[in-house]
């Protein structure tokens, strides 16, 4: 995204099935609103969010990614956002080896009741983002 | 200059399910003086365009004698096949060709014509069998043997009975495994080809199938006393540009998109065993 | 020492300890050699071990994982060794390795020694079956300074400078096919179905590929530099998989090739891992 | 036509030539890699005579081309072909590199098949060379009938350098007249003893060729050697990249597909594809009559010494020896080639 004038801001979110993805939900049904910049994706689980998918991503030109699963220990398969624990500060650091901006790509633990929390973590990417879009 | 890479833009006129993989699709170009001029020979090939997919090579399924639609029919492998397995009726796609040698009937006026053909072979069988029963004076005896896994994977079914009518053509179908109701042979094509016991006197044999089928048929038929100038073949390769210049058909000095597909057994026979 | 590797080799392909052996032997001119695989012992002759020998012949064990093989490592390349073990790609018993004792190699590109031999801590092998010749260990640890330099510049910077080096890829995947731990039969690479990369070879296809093959070697990656030594354009590959190594030892405490029982980290967890950045 | 240029008079020439067309010459990065660029100065040429780490084939025969673009909407499939190429100049490459161009001409204009995207950026071109001063241990350009260091094969002009630093320029076609006399000031008349001086650089220049092959007696060799136990292990070594094929003036394969923007729009893409790939031959459905490396190893020597003779009467290869030094493993195309017995 190298030209100066930004029009869109586009961020993909990967949700967990049994967490997040309820949580986005429980954002709606609570009345929270948080940008629509987010489009989502439901993955099974963090532990299945395979860092291909993410680097595509960017590839394709998404200007931000959020993967949100399970708190730990809460995991639907026992342990899955344990291994994505691992994969995700590896991948981030990897990623700004290669350029893309840590500010463009974040995880998070919302759980099925936390729908204000997604609101929270929707807006604070955005706001991270939009932060690099305009000031580099 | 014309641009050898630019297809034709045609439309999907008809579709027919052949067996469970397997479908036939007739074409014709958007612009009628293009598809009036298009002509081909029984052999030769084409390249399909599926805007948004890819190319990909297949045969004519209709002989030139039956030129006002292109068909061809395709068994679902690949990306593109994919791909033309999803089209409907009115759908546009891109035709450039044809490509490659063909069948050299020329060369065989008053002969018998004995066809073997196995499984999707019969695709690429079909354009020379209709260019030669609707050239019947020409030829003596047609005889075809088609053997399939099982009569459900028999191609072309409904065109039997019309091969069948027409004068000195034999038809024999075969299947690997008999089911209820199938009245014709059991067994694999080159036992039942020896069974038939064609005789090699002044009779060319034009086979295809898959590559096992081949092997086993070509032996039975040197058993017979044909000889390698009498059988030929249709080969598949991956090919990419039709035109010789891709370079992924080349074996030996030979490009088989521009110096084949057709080829005798005694031209094969030189070439090394990487087609 | 090249008569002491001869009649080594000799020896064990004599006694059928191995049926091939992978060694070097010279090139097109003296500054050049080429891997070797001997399975005659009268042709153990044409081996020899000089500061040209670069490439790792611990890649070529996958090719051979079905026979007996002896293999000539310098010290770097038995990490290489051991992690394909640890991988389980052949037996341990089934390669014979020969450590040489190695001063650094030299890039046939430059005639300059490669910068991982300045500090290097495994002049003398360790592991080895058989080693021949001493060397003296670097005193100095493996430096991270360049990559740490790197890591000072902005996003922005980082991305102008891979776009530069990008658009050099010709996308030969000289660096994936000398890459001994990038082994996959059907590489994404070239699958079409889907096709998760194009053929198009341009700045940010290639970028693409990189990426995702550094993220597929992560703790797997022994830093040999044969992807980097291997780049018909000099690309400075060395400069990401070093970046993998750092990141491997800071996150996770982790060497690749040190350990044939150890658990990559990707492959494992621990409850009390950090989560710092995690909101 | 004969002229003699001064060694100021070149930088003028580029600028000269810079005014008017795109002109690609060697340039060096800060990674040391010395690639045909883009010129936006005279003074960024870099100047020696040396091997490029690619060839200068890619400025005509592009890596990947977009051979139309398809848009589908509510009348039809619409195709939008490229818009025709520029003029370019290739400057500073070496005879071997000329000659690449001798040889793949004529592999896209055989077989009644034209191929236009090539052929129309050709005539675009023009490519001056500059004779070869320094080969390296892995060139063997003079094994072949229109090699060597000093060969004008595929150049429009030649320029040879000569004792005290000027170039004896020799106008070898039409477009190479047309660089003379657009830029007939720079141009002098060329000295008397200047073939004499074009003879002793050639005689010098190739002694420093270590290797010259009997392609002919390699060629009677190759052709019943295809079963021979040789390849069984000569191909061990090679990690079947495709580094030998990208950086070689002659290799021309091509793969063609399809890039899918969306729904509605898609571009039809040729790329160089190489023989040593597993994929190059398989098919849809997975045969593959080359799955072996050994056979994919063997296709590049068959078809670069033996095939391409038989079709063509001239070598798949100019002996610029790129594939060699690309070589991750130093595989050396000449031991290969002479170890068929």
């Amino acid at each position: 995204m190298s030209d100066n004038k930004i029009t869109k801001t586009n961020i993909v979110g990967f949700l967990c099935n049994w967490c997040s993805y309820a949580g986005a939900d429980m954002t709606g049904l609570g009345r929270n609103i948080y940008p629509s910049n987010i489009k989502i994706i439901r993955i099974p689980c963090t532990g299945r969010m395979d860092p291909m998918m993410i680097i595509e991503a960017f590839h394709n030109g998404a200007d931000g990614v959020l993967v949100s699963g399970c708190h730990p220990g809460d995991c639907h398969y026992s342990e899955g956002n344990f291994y994505w624990r691992r994969r995700y500060p590896h991948l981030k650091s990897l990623l700004e080896h290669f350029g893309i901006d840590k500010r463009r790509f974040h995880a998070s633990w919302v759980s099925a009741s936390e729908g204000k929390k997604f609101a929270e973590v929707v807006k604070k990417v955005t706001a991270e983002v939009k932060d690099w879009q305009e000031n580099g | 200059m014309t641009n050898i890479y630019k297809p034709h833009i045609a439309k999907v006129v008809e579709i027919k399910v052949e067996t469970g993989d397997i479908k036939s699709f007739k074409f014709q170009f958007v612009d009628p003086a293009a598809q009036k001029a298009f002509t081909w020979k029984a052999g030769q090939f084409l390249i399909l365009n599926i805007f948004g997919v890819g190319e990909a090579v297949f045969t004519f399924a209709n002989p030139q004698t039956r030129n006002e639609y292109i068909e061809c029919s395709i068994r679902k492998v690949g990306l593109v096949s994919e791909a033309i397995h999803e089209l409907e009726v009115g759908d546009s796609v891109g035709i450039r060709g044809p490509y490659g040698n063909w069948f050299p009937f020329e060369k065989w006026h008053g002969k018998n014509l004995l066809y073997v053909a196995g499984g999707v072979g019969l695709a690429a069988l079909r354009s020379p069998i209709e260019f030669a029963l609707d050239n019947k004076q020409d030829f003596k005896n047609i005889t075809i043997l088609y053997g399939a896994r099982s009569p459900l994977d028999l191609c072309y079914k409904d065109k039997f009975s019309d091969w069948e009518t027409i004068k000195d053509t034999q038809m024999i179908l075969t299947a690997d495994k008999g089911s209820e109701g199938w009245k014709h042979k059991v067994g694999f094509v080159p036992a039942v080809l020896k069974e038939v016991h064609p005789s090699p006197k002044d009779t060319v044999a034009i086979i295809c199938g898959p590559p096992i089928m081949i092997k086993f048929v070509l032996k039975e038929l040197l058993d017979l006393g044909f000889t390698p100038e009498q059988i030929v073949t249709t080969l598949e390769m991956k090919m990419k540009c039709g035109l010789g210049k891709c370079g992924r058909c080349n074996v030996k000095h030979l490009y088989i998109c521009k110096d084949g597909p057709v080829f005798t057994y005694a031209e094969l026979k030189d070439l090394p065993d990487e087609y | 020492m090249d008569k002491e590797l001869q009649e080594l080799i000799k020896k064990l392909l004599t006694e059928k300890k191995a049926e091939w052996a992978v060694g070097y032997e010279k090139s097109y001119d003296e500054f050049s050699t080429s891997p070797a695989f001997v399975n005659d012992p009268a042709a153990a002759g044409r081996l020899l071990f000089n500061k040209y020998c670069i490439n790792n012949l611990g890649s070529y064990l996958n090719k051979l994982k079905k026979n007996k093989v002896a293999v000539v490592c310098k010290g770097c390349d038995i990490a290489t060794v051991f992690e394909l073990i640890r991988e389980k790609q052949f037996k341990r018993e089934n390669v014979t390795i020969i450590g040489v004792a190695c001063e650094g190699v030299v890039d046939k590109r430059t005639g300059k020694l490669l910068e991982k031999c300045e500090n290097c801590a495994v002049k003398q092998p360790v592991g080895a079956d058989f080693t021949l010749g001493t060397a003296k260990n670097s005193p100095k640890p493996k430096s991270f300074e360049d990559v740490a330099l790197f890591e000072k510049k902005s996003s922005k910077e980082k991305a102008e400078f891979w776009e530069r080096q990008f658009e050099k890829c010709i996308r030969c995947y000289a660096c994936r096919n000398v890459c001994p731990v990038c082994y996959c039969p059907d590489c994404f690479a070239q699958r079409s179905m889907p096709e998760y990369l194009s053929k198009h070879v341009e700045a940010g296809e290639n970028k693409l590929f990189h990426m995702v093959r550094m993220q597929h070697v992560f703790g797997r990656c022994t830093d040999c530099k044969a992807c980097d030594t291997a780049c018909p354009v000099n690309i400075p590959l060395s400069l990401l998989t070093k970046k993998l190594a750092k990141d491997a030892k800071e996150l996770f405490n982790y060497e690749s090739g040190a350990d044939t029982d150890a658990r990559p980290p990707l492959s494992t967890y621990d409850e009390g891992d950090s989560e710092s950045d995690i909101m | 036509m004969t002229y003699l240029i001064s060694k100021e008079n070149i930088n003028a020439l580029l600028t000269s030539l810079l005014a008017a067309k795109t002109v690609y010459a060697p340039k060096k990065d800060a990674e040391e890699t010395v690639l045909f660029g883009k010129l936006g100065s005279a003074a960024e040429w870099h100047g020696a005579s040396l091997l490029t780490h690619t060839t200068a084939k890619d400025k005509v025969y592009l890596q990947s081309e977009s051979l139309f673009k398809i848009k589908k909407g509510k009348d039809g499939v619409q195709i939008e072909e490229p818009a025709e190429p520029e003029e370019i100049v290739i400057f500073g490459c070496r005879p071997c590199d000329a000659r690449g161009f001798d040889v793949i001409n004529k592999l896209f204009n055989w077989s009644n098949f034209v191929d236009e995207y090539y052929t129309k950026r050709m005539e675009k071109t023009t490519v001056i060379t500059i004779s070869c001063e320094k080969p390296e241990s892995t060139c063997f350009c003079t094994s072949f009938a229109k090699g060597g260091p000093v060969n004008e094969t595929g150049s429009d002009l030649l320029l040879t350098p000569q004792k005290d630093g000027n170039y004896f320029a020799e106008a070898v076609s039409e477009k190479g007249k047309k660089v003379v006399s657009e830029n007939s000031k720079l141009f002098s008349e060329a000295p008397v003893n200047a073939l004499q001086e074009k003879a002793d650089f050639k005689t010098a220049a190739e002694t420093k060729i270590v290797k010259k092959l009997d392609l002919a007696a390699i060629k009677k060799l190759m052709e019943p050697a295809f079963e021979a136990a040789y390849w069984d292990t000569v191909h061990l070594p090679c990690v079947k990249c495709g580094a030998c094929t990208y950086v070689c003036p002659t290799c021309y394969c091509f793969d063609i597909t399809e890039k899918a923007f969306d729904n509605l729009n898609s571009e039809r893409v040729r790329n160089w594809d190489t023989c040593m790939s597993e994929i190059f031959t398989r098919m849809a459905g997975g045969v593959n009559p080359r799955t072996d490396t050994k056979k994919r190893f063997r296709q590049r020597f068959m078809h670069k010494f033996n095939y391409h003779v038989d079709n063509f009467k001239e070598e798949l290869c100019t002996g610029c020896g790129r594939c060699i030094k690309a070589c991750p493993v130093s595989i050396d195309i000449r031991k290969v080639i002479e170890g068929i017995k």
